[in-house]
């Protein structure tokens, strides 16, 4: 097994570029994200970047301000309650974001169809509404056939939504802790970064911890992104900050409110 | 009694809820009224957040968000959003719930995606950029397909009561009747709209919300006038008993800020 | 939240019926299994059941051998190193118990459909061999064209199965602890225990042992299945005996040779 | 030198693996085959089990099963089935595999469901019950269905090797030519079948598998005979390497308990 802790600038000069499909994780706007990563992108660049994004966060407000997000598909675009994301807002409302709109429960569930290399995966939810109806992509046809397409049970006869799968490019998730082969531990909720580990076509990890494999085996069920999925390993202490990281610091109100205020 | 707005609409929410249901809360307004029902009485209510937080009480104030270390910290399960949006929400589990609306008609259809100023982002027959980008579905979509019932707790004001919302977010009753079943939801549909005024409740056929009750500080006449719709009211409409004493300590034990007392 | 802790008797007599769908849990087929319930379930008489085993194990050829299977679907019918699982084997010859064929990937995907509610779930794999052609329970029409129906991937025109979706009756679920309210720790792979939990109608663990809530939140992470799901707890130590549970104790050689050269 | 027939088998499918790979091994000769090749010549050879166990290699003896503490004891992640065999092998992400075969025909399908003597359950237009029922499937037809290729190990035996086999269990290439692609499989089909007597692979265009190389102990002649079909032998057909010195005492060292050994 191969050492794959390497530099935060390296990471993201080895496995991003411009208009790549990029996806985050990402557990809910305020919790762990892989924000630092996110930053590193900006300072070198990158550029017309098509997002995966389960839930906007400070990464996402961040990169839709400095205008480096084309387009970006996502379950929810706020801050809870630290408000509406500034950035990513302004972007939507002149034009130079396209944000396609799915629910929280919906982009795992197109992650997952992803990792299992899935035609489709049957929509019971998002359909019936303007999710379904609107096609940030198509804007100008209403209802839209093709976002969300129809297809019927073969059990029932009835129908359901049919949704794409997601497969990006490269995903950086943010861990509490790995080793250096890219086991990893995340404390608190996964959100969708199980999912995401399994539907990216490269998986780097950014970790608050690097401890030694042993640990791992110490308690193998809490090891829920196994190195096998995981292409490069990043040393990255309050790589969450400001928002929080479960278990190991909080979300840092002032900056949140300040960053925001400022994008 | 010295109570506020917010104050009587947090516990006219909570007050749907009974002892024993399974129950999905929000952050922020709607955390609060289901953590006062929880106290108040009904001990059994079950919550979990839409990031998989389970048996967990918020610590140290109220939670940024649903994944933050205040709702983390004595949780005694975590698991994912495919699970508590897919697995408990969407599947039909939940019993209630809450979802908040920037705009609502009559139908109990919510739209939390974007304001277009009476136009729709398609009806030009050209798409048109949103004039206010808002946060989007988030769980709501699930809840809204999902839940045996949920209550939609909005700020009454003539603007957010729509005749026709601009997006539909989260889809309530649709056209009315039985509209819901083409797309077979497994859910109930919206059982309450729960505002700053007072509470509307759908007609059992028709599926028009109509008044239902209004708060003691309001009266029929300025409901009517912060209603974007000609509102009906229900032949045995009555005054929403004001909080008891026990309600608002309980309350205000729960909302250790003092986030609902601002006036 | 409700003491769910009760005797193995009572929890068989409550939760167990002729004819229903039994679904047991099952990691691999020397793995931890809720053995003890089925031996249980025999005692009382149980009978004509229609068992959903991703794997057969001890428990499911104790049943057949008794006679008490009338239908099984199954991913993997053997016992692994231990050979061919004599009482299963011999009822399935002799015509008492048909056995559905799906693979050991196929039924947990079934079961996650049923934990979401999914009308199908796509099928990639059982396609294309006689697990799809060749259907048990209608044994004269091949090929079958309703055990794993096709359908069209609307995104490619292409082709794909439709699997129906599992919603057992009742799953008894061998976990490694649990405490009383149904909040429980599984060590080793899971298999497909977690959707299994989520799919049934009516879940019971049995725990080799009981354990304080506080011990769930030291890692909730773990708790891969909260109380919500659960409807009873059975606490029966060495409850997989003569498989294994995980991090606890092995598989007794001597007596798996010596129970299926019984059966 | 002195090694026994199952020790030539096991090296010979352990010379199918190439360091590097991502693969995944079944319990007994196949585990063996894979952890001898780790040890040997691929130490960057990965494998995992389909219950999801990463990062271990077998302790005390070789594993009962492949969830039971011997294989658990060192492990560094357990996740489940789905992920294992859905999101790792079904998705088309690993690069090898091991299967086993209770009867194979020349295009590589193989059966591990049942006996029908000749007849298949359905050929006399009604179900027949099996002669002899097998262990079905398993994470076979995962395998089949999702490796990028797979080695079939099997006794080379004439009723094994059948003109056409009574069920397919896992599907290898069909009825020959491009039949795979009907089904959309994203697996590249089975590279070799390693038996007792030697190697067959397939031809790469009629997909036939042909006699490639024979062990320094057979001879053409005896596989034939032992051949159900009239097996086509390869113009540069030629003799299997020996194990070396080197290759058999790590073989031995893996195969702790001589379970090969046995003549």
């Amino acid at each position: 097994m191969r050492n794959k802790l390497i530099s935060m600038r390296e990471a993201v000069a080895q496995y991003t570029w411009d208009g790549m499909q990029y996806a985050h994780g990402g557990a809910l706007p305020v919790g762990t994200d892989s924000i630092a990563f996110g930053k590193e992108m900006l300072k070198q660049g990158r550029k017309d970047l098509n997002v995966i994004s389960n839930c906007n966060t400070q990464q996402t407000n961040l990169m839709a301000a400095a205008g480096a997000i084309k387009r970006m598909e996502v379950g929810f675009a706020g801050l809870e309650v630290y408000g509406f994301a500034n950035g990513l807002k302004r972007a939507v409302e002149t034009g130079k974001t396209i944000l396609e709109d799915y629910s929280n429960g919906s982009i795992p569930l197109r992650l997952l169809g992803g990792a299992l290399n899935w035609p489709f995966v049957p929509a019971t939810i998002n359909i019936g509404s303007d999710e379904e109806w609107c096609c940030a992509d198509r804007p100008d046809e209403y209802p839209c056939e093709t976002k969300i397409p129809r297809i019927k049970d073969p059990y029932t006869g009835k129908e359901c939504g049919a949704f794409s799968v997601l497969k990006p490019d490269l995903a950086a998730i943010h861990v509490t802790m790995a080793d250096i082969y890219g086991n990893a531990i995340m404390l608190g909720t996964e959100w969708s970064r199980y999912e995401l580990s399994r539907a990216a076509k490269k998986v780097v990890l950014q970790a608050d911890f690097i401890v030694d494999t042993d640990c791992m085996r110490q308690y193998p069920n809490l090891v829920r992104i196994p190195d096998v999925v995981v292409d490069a390993v990043v040393y990255w202490p309050l790589g969450a900050w400001p928002q929080c990281s479960t278990g190991v610091y909080d979300s840092d109100e002032k900056e949140m409110f300040a960053m925001n205020a400022a994008l | 009694m010295d109570y506020t707005r917010q104050e009587m609409m947090a516990i006219a929410t909570g007050r749907e809820f009974s002892d024993g249901e399974l129950a999905i809360f929000g952050v922020g307004l709607s955390m609060l009224a289901g953590f006062w029902a929880q106290k108040n009485h009904a001990p059994n209510l079950i919550a979990f957040t839409e990031g998989g937080v389970f048996g967990s009480t918020p610590v140290g104030g109220l939670p940024w968000g649903i994944e933050d270390n205040r709702i983390s910290a004595n949780a005694t399960s975590f698991t994912n959003a495919i699970d508590a949006l897919g697995c408990l929400v969407a599947s039909g589990r939940v019993d209630n719930a809450v979802i908040g609306a920037a705009q609502i008609d009559k139908f109990g259809n919510v739209n939390t995606t974007g304001i277009w100023s009476g136009e729709t982002p398609w009806s030009a027959g050209r798409y048109v950029l949103p004039k206010v980008r808002l946060n989007g579905s988030g769980g709501a979509n699930e809840i809204s397909v999902g839940a045996k019932k949920y209550v939609i707790m909005v700020t009454h004001e003539k603007k957010r009561f729509a005749d026709k919302v601009d997006y539909i977010s989260s889809p309530g009753y649709l056209n009315g009747g039985n509209d819901r079943e083409k797309h077979n939801f497994v859910g109930g549909g919206p059982a309450a709209i729960v505002t700053t005024l007072g509470i509307l409740r759908p007609d059992p056929v028709t599926k028009e919300f109509i008044l239902d009750s209004y708060f003691p500080f309001s009266s029929i006449e300025e409901i009517k006038e912060n209603t974007g719709w000609d509102l009906k009211i229900s032949p045995d409409v009555k005054v929403v008993p004001e909080p008891t004493e026990l309600e608002l300590a309980n309350l205000r034990e729960i909302d250790v800020t003092g986030s609902l007392r601002k006036k």
